[in-house]
């Protein structure tokens, strides 16, 4: 599959409310290829909700419900369950529509992610996806559970003390059919990943990387260049795993298998004006030294988890 | 009461304009009020803020629809800041090179040149809130000493200097002009 | 009983939060000699401002972000300061 | 039509299984775990052509259902006490968002501390969220009034919670008629609604409002609020029609001829004040029973029509109004009656938290201690 | 004492850091985010000794502080909105546990559809759960609410909310005076409290109880919640004593003298209202403003004692009773003035939900239909 | 340390409400043991809670709050986090208090989940101790998300579909300072556990394993042999991990190693009356094959996982 | 103001969901010659009823689960039917 | 109207017995309800209900003070259910072998022999409650084919014969007897 291939079907109309340079919209726009029209949304506040447009004006062409910020586990897993049901009693007719999340990082490794673990457990039947930019950035850049460690947020002034959790990890140990990463410099594999996800049954979940030029201060046109170099870092790591079987894709199994050296931190870190704290500290070498050593044991960690389930 | 409506774009400082003209005008003995901006503040989006002005404690809460002074940040701003309402004896203070197309009095200064030629550009930027600060004190008949002393509790060092040196541009070049023709 | 029940109910249109070509700063310019059509910046527009068909850019919504410019392979886009609109 | 001897929380559970639902999602709490696991049971037997999902708390419970009503579903779910707090949020939200859930509270005091035992501070606490809200006093009330309950809320698409007594009535075992399926569907239509979360459908739900879009929805709500508490009424005459079963409308109401006390209250209490009544009507006094059914929308003007001047209203709450010694049906009261122009006394107490038992007797010593109260 | 220029999220904060608070935990939410992050920074600077949660929601904020309160902490917590409604479960137990929690709630509409703008029925919704709330207009009004309430949650051991309009009040930026350290520890004496969750202390809280046990603690509650109301205004004069600054009583009461129209309203309305008093008395219109300060306890007894002979009460509510036209200060004052045997008359609305902006000229408009309907 | 070593202090007094045969009671009194007198607990709805007296009495002797069911995280995270605030700016003299959480696997799984789970992220200061007895036994057996497969409650009413989340991974992929599983059946390994976690500073979680005779359906005299068939067929696995390091214990790591054969699966389930119906059923053999593969599939697992992040 | 708080507040008592041995119908019967001390019946009893300096049993609160006997290596303690209290 | 208190331990079926009697009553034309036990029923824990019978709809919404009738499953359980209040011409109906120490009219019968004779005994706890039931019917005057009718449609096949049995003998065996020695 190429870029050529893919569906004219948009996602969103021209003359959103995000910034400019917005890492959201472009993986709706990606995922909304694969998903099709024959797909519900669920979106819990965040900047994908209140850059959407007002009522009765949206700029997105999908159906989608505006649920509550804990919410997304539960409503998804009941939309799920309500229209199979309403398909087997034949109150509604034709081909069951796919259910997705479209949910924050905010609302899935923390207020949400209660829900999310009890559908897991339960095997709901939808995908969700968790657009993660490190922060809540509608409300201005708070930390959240995924932001990383020396981090400034407006809660985190002097620098996150600690780092993210690693949230995809812990979907995959809930060993539902599908979890997986993916990046928006990788466009195509993330594609794959939702065709795939969406020709399964039960709970599925994509967590998509997204690097935001707002809250992580650097430029906007800058998104997918910090997305790939995300990757290429190590510091986000492309996976797949079923069942709880794990598979490492693309940059990251190259790195993984040594096939293929990091790209230094700095190039990475270094544009992000939410670590110009850190790069100013007298412990500057010693901070960058340990994000270093924590991208490496977390790789080494997955290349050997990869190895186990088989 | 004197109430400034303030237009500008998300990224150029419209918030802290405000702040800074009313501890100007408090530093005068009087009373002053900011009135926040409504809604999610993306860079370059259209934002605005309010200011008023009393010689007692200020009252009101709600928006501000008759201002006395409309000021705009960029000049492609005024249609924006008409729709919202004016007083009709109002003046417009404003971020042009030349004279807006409407009959009200005005005021105009080249902000954006002014900050461009003190090196406050950030990320291609130009940070005209200063320099329109400077002009609307100069307007409002604040001195610029009173100025430089609310802009001196807000930067220090080599951070204050530049601005210090766009707003007194500004509060010096800030000129009344004849309104300009009419679009069709 | 009527049963028309108000609810928030949305409509997708164009322009949904504004004319957001205003917001630009800086404007893609698409050089087509250099164009190989990889749609790259197709895909990656943030506001779908760039036509599949000939990358014609949508100024009325194109926020000027530059993502188009930085990720064009063949540097066939590039960003000039927006001149006053 | 067939014969039950059952708990009320059976009663709910069949009604739930007669009506058609299409999801079910809930979360055990005591007084309320039965209709939980009986619903369960019943799918589990083929019974019932439902999906049931067995949520991680009240929170979820709420939000699933929402989201599966959104998608144009029959819904229902049950809780008690800390649980309908927990789904407040949520109640809010789905009265907002014209979404008709139906949900059977088991009423249960409220902590701290820990109580199980039946008041209405669970549901009075809701009264802002804008859910309809009825109180049923026997196991066929509860049967009953879940069927009108569904035509309710989703006529007017706005959600209904049907509200009973923890252990008092959920627990006690009671004769109920259940009601054919071919008369079901008479009664009940299957629900039509006006948009659903479906790919038909289109749109996009609840994006972000200035005060100009969401004006409109509140008044609409609070008007449809309205309208709701006649369509109740409606759908009780049209009940009983067809069933012969009536329960009262905005009231039951007992013993009225030539009353001058009406003793006011809610839920069990209120059936019991029947016997309170009795006791006084022995001793001369001219006592009536107001039983509320209906307590959202708050019946102001039906209130006032069955007091005639110079008539006594004594209202019993079975919850607290804090910094008073009386309640929510007192206030309520107070100010629904405001504009009488002829005078109508009221007295009212706060009685049967956390569960104390309210025999007649004692109901008709504070109905003795009231009228002297208001005959001062 | 210093003079400060600030919004009055920075002045809600700014108290709160002045208070000598222990412990804070607090999750963002338009339009309160900036009371959690200043509080962050303050701590990050050094200059609040504090400890900062930053907890992953609303429910867990409540539940942190609660059991911080519990330990024996000052503590604080700030909200609006959905957060606050999704706290509503640990809102019951705070106040029936007697965990004195000081809340700051910046009103904002509540869903669907969102809405970020203020109204009142984010807080009115919580009138029931045995909370004391205040209500705020001026920057400065919050700063001394702030540690009016931490005296009053504390001596009386019952939580306290303190209210701000989100938007209008918390991001208006207006001139505010703090209050010298010492003058505080005059003020605001170490949280002593009864009971603690120590091993110093022992014993085991909040255990299950029948209604033997439940009602006495809930008796207690309703009394101290009343007793809470009087300290209110005990607290604020003696903070006139200490600073000069008075914001009022129950009511701040607006030109009362010989006024027959008396515009009640909550929040920055309430200050906005005094225009309107005066646009209206220019007119000859003889009217006064009741901005109450004090939504709970309501002050039943006090706003009857405002009222002569013959006056009329005009409410104006920024929120809704569902159902009606109107909101919850007119239920509440409708059933506060039940008593009085001479007449008042009293007519209400519902308006400003969303944020609807609410210029003098429109709230005396409002006022001058309101006059005509308690003429008729 | 042998048990006649272990001190004299009760966390619980004669004559408490719970069942006959109760093994919350018997796991608080072995974990009290370790904590000692200078520790306060927190507990959320539950037979912990409902068996412990009706006020003004109490059968517990340790300084204990009864609070909300999804607060367990929050609570104990900001109860800790207060008293360190008090302790350093002197208002309270002393020594610290351990703070430590008493919740049900419906209270840690389910409903207090997210809770956990943020604390875990942030670190806070305290023990979590899960006693997993595998149901909502308070309200007379519901299904949990650490009810097992085919197990019959009152909502799985043919038998759980699905199996239990790893809960105790799931905490330990948060990678906080300490995680361990513990069984009745080893008291002392149990005791050893509680000692070690009470010596650390951040977020600790312990769960152990609590054979519930009432919903289970098991004579009461048994609570003990069940925890130990538990162990010993590999249905409940020992191990603690620091860090994200894990380390199997005890029996567990001997059949991971194959020093010792697990013990037949049918002595632990069939006197279990939850799995009546299981065994019952002309499934019966196939389902028990599959248990027994998940065991095994789960061991290998942990196994591996142990030769990882060392 | 008087400072007087109602609290919910429960202390630690014997007996605090009464004499709960009425409970019983089994009884534990120990032959304390057969007894060695290891103290395994008194760290597993649920009741806290067994003394730990020599396995006396309280049958004001002993329930008769049969946990000490059942796990009591020596067979030091039997159930009985309980007879009539 | 009669009231009927019942007094158990947790897991002796107090709740099923309740009931039973309830739907017996309903098969004669009565009207009837149970009210529930409050709390959390442990294993040999005391437990209550009570079930109330009447000609007409039953109001009754609280607890059963003054019954008619105390019945105890156990003997032992005298105390507990005089302590919960009865009628002053309240009888009792006992499982027990010999006349309680009480001056109440009284009717015993040995339901738990009853019950292992019939093999009705599951984890050592013998099933006395249908005995028991059995017993109440013969002294409300239910005949015994109404008891019958009502454990068909509680049981079938296996399950029913040994309840019918214990129930029979149970209505047959239970006798009024005179109060027994009053304890010192
Ligand atoms: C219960 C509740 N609490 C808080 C909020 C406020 N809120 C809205 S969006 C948001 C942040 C969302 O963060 P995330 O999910 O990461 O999405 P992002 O903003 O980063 O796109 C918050 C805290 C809310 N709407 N509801
Ligand atoms: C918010 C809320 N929902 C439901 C309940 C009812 N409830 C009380 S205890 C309990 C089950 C507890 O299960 P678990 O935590 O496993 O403890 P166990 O009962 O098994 O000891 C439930 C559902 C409650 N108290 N609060
Ligand atoms: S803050 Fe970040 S995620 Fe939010 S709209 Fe802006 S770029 Fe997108
Ligand atoms: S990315 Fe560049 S080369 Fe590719 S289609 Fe766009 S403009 Fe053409
Ligand atoms: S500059 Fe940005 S918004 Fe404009 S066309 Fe390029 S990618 Fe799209
Ligand atoms: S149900 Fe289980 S956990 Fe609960 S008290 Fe009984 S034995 Fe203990
Ligand atoms: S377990 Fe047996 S041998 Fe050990 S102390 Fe108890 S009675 Fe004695
Ligand atoms: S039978 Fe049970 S309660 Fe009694 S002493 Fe033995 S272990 Fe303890
Ligand atoms: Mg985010
Ligand atoms: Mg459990």
């Amino acid at each position: 599959m190429k870029i050529k291939d893919l569906s004219t079907l948009e996602y969103i109309t021209p003359g959103t409310g995000a910034c400019a340079g917005c890492p959201s919209t472009i993986g709706l726009r990606i995922i909304g290829k694969a998903l099709g029209e024959n797909a519900i949304g669920f979106l819990t506040p965040s900047c994908a909700v209140a850059s959407m447009g007002l009522t009765p004006q949206t700029c997105y062409t999908f159906p989608a419900l505006n649920i509550c910020f804990a919410s997304a586990g539960a409503s998804a897993g009941g939309a799920a369950m309500a229209l199979d049901a309403l398909y087997r009693k034949g109150k509604l007719q034709g081909e069951k529509p796919v259910v997705f999340n479209w949910v924050g990082d905010g609302g899935t490794y923390d207020i949400g992610f209660q829900g999310l673990s009890g559908s897991a457990e339960r095997n709901d039947d939808y995908i969700h996806f968790c657009y993660n930019n490190e922060a809540y950035s509608n409300t201005g850049n708070q930390r959240s559970g995924a932001t990383p460690q020396f981090a400034l947020t407006t809660t985190s002034p002097t620098g996150k003390e600690i780092g993210q959790k690693n949230m995809p990890l812990l979907m995959l140990e809930h060993r539902p059919p599908y979890v997986a990463t993916a990046s928006l410099a990788y466009p195509m594999d993330l594609y794959r990943k939702v065709e795939k996800a969406k020709n399964i049954t039960g709970f599925r979940y994509i967590e998509i990387h997204m690097p935001c030029c707002t809250s992580w201060r650097f430029p906007a046109a800058d998104t997918i260049k910090m997305s790939k170099l995300a990757v290429r870092t190590g510091a986000w790591l492309l996976w797949e795993g079923e069942y709880g079987k794990l598979t490492l894709n693309g940059v990251t199994a190259s790195l993984a298998e040594g096939r293929r050296k990091p790209a230094p931190l700095e190039n990475y870190l270094k544009p992000q004006g939410r670590f110009s704290t850190m790069f100013k500290s007298p412990d500057k070498d010693k901070h960058l030294a340990f994000i270093e050593y924590n991208i490496h044991r977390e790789l080494e960690f997955m290349a050997g988890r990869a190895k186990l389930l088989k | 009461m004197q109430e400034i409506r303030i237009h500008g774009r998300g990224g150029q400082g419209v918030v802290t304009l405000g702040e800074l003209l009313a501890k100007s005008a408090i530093k005068m003995g009087k009373e002053a009020q900011t009135l926040p901006f409504f809604g999610v503040e993306r860079r370059g989006a259209a934002v605005k803020a309010a200011v008023r002005i009393d010689d007692t404690p200020i009252k009101v809460r709600s928006q501000s629809y008759k201002p006395d002074y409309l000021v705009l940040l960029h000049e492609n701003l005024l249609e924006i800041a008409l729709a919202g309402g004016k007083a009709d004896h109002a003046e417009i203070i404003a971020n042009a090179g030349q004279p807006l197309p409407v009959e009200d009095k005005q005021w105009i200064v080249s902000a954006t040149d002014i900050a461009i030629k003190n090196g406050q550009v950030v990320g291609g930027e130009p940070f005209v809130n200063v320099p329109v600060l400077g002009a609307i004190c100069r307007v409002l008949g604040i001195p610029f000493e009173v100025l430089e002393e609310t802009l001196g509790e807000q930067w220090t060092g080599a951070k204050l200097t530049p601005n210090i040196a766009t707003a007194r541009e500004a509060y010096d070049t800030v000129r009344e002009v004849e309104g300009g023709p009419q679009h069709g | 009983m009527d049963k028309k029940i108000v609810q928030p109910i949305s409509r997708p249109v164009q322009g949904a939060c504004g004319v957001t070509g205003t917001w630009r700063s800086q404007r893609p310019i698409l050089d087509t000699s250099l164009c190989n059509g990889c749609l790259i910046c197709w895909l990656y527009c943030p506001e779908a401002a760039i036509s599949r068909e000939d990358r014609d850019i949508d100024f009325t919504y194109c926020k000027g972000c530059g993502i188009c410019a930085v990720e064009c392979g063949k540097k066939a886009i590039r960003m000039v300061k927006e001149e006053i609109k | 039509m067939s014969k039950v001897f059952g708990s009320g929380n059976t009663a709910c559970a069949m009604a739930v299984k007669d009506a058609d639902v299409d999801f079910v999602a809930a979360y055990p709490i005591t007084p309320q775990t039965a209709v939980a696991e009986k619903i369960a049971a019943y799918i589990a037997q083929g019974i019932m052509d439902a999906n049931y999902l067995p949520v991680e708390s009240e929170h979820s419970a709420a939000s699933a259902i929402a989201a599966a009503s959104a998608v144009g579903a029959r819904v229902f779910t049950a809780t008690a006490s800390q649980g309908l707090l927990y789904m407040h949020e949520i109640l809010h939200y789905a009265a907002g968002g014209r979404l008709p859930l139906v949900m059977a509270n088991v009423n249960r005091a409220v902590n701290m501390p820990w109580c199980l035992y039946a008041d209405h501070q669970d549901a009075v606490s809701q009264r802002d969220t804008g859910w309809i809200q009825l109180f049923a006093a026997s196991n066929q009330e509860i049967y009953d009034s879940i069927l009108l309950a569904f035509k309710v809320a989703e006529e007017v698409q706005i959600p209904v919670m049907i509200n009973y007594d923890g252990f008092l009535v959920s627990h006690s075992m009671m004769p109920f008629e259940t009601l054919d399926e071919n008369k079901i569907k008479e009664y009940l239509p299957p629900y039509d609604p006006s948009w659903r979360l479906h790919p038909q459908w289109g749109g996009t739900f609840g994006n972000v409002t200035f005060s100009e879009q969401y004006v409109p929805y509140r008044e609409s709500l609070t008007r449809d609020v309205k309208r709701a508490g006649e369509l109740i009424i409606r759908c009780a005459r049209e009940f009983e029609e067809l069933t012969g079963r009536w329960h009262g409308g905005y009231f039951d109401v007992y013993r009225p001829e030539d009353a001058s006390f009406f003793l006011l209250s809610m839920g069990s209490m209120g059936k019991e004040m029947e016997l309170a009544v009795d006791l006084l009507r022995q001793e001369g006094i001219p006592a009536a029973g107001l039983r509320l059914r209906v307590f959202c929308p708050f019946p102001k003007e039906e209130l006032s029509a069955l007091l005639p001047t110079g008539t006594n209203l004594l209202v019993f709450d079975r919850n607290l109004v804090y910094g008073s010694a009386a309640g929510v049906l007192l206030q309520e009261s107070r100010a629904a009656l405001y504009d009488r122009r002829d005078e109508i006394r009221i007295a009212g107490i706060s009685v049967g938290l956390g569960g104390e038992d309210l025999p007649a007797s004692l109901l008709a010593d504070k109905a003795r201690e009231m009228i002297q109260e208001v005959k001062k």
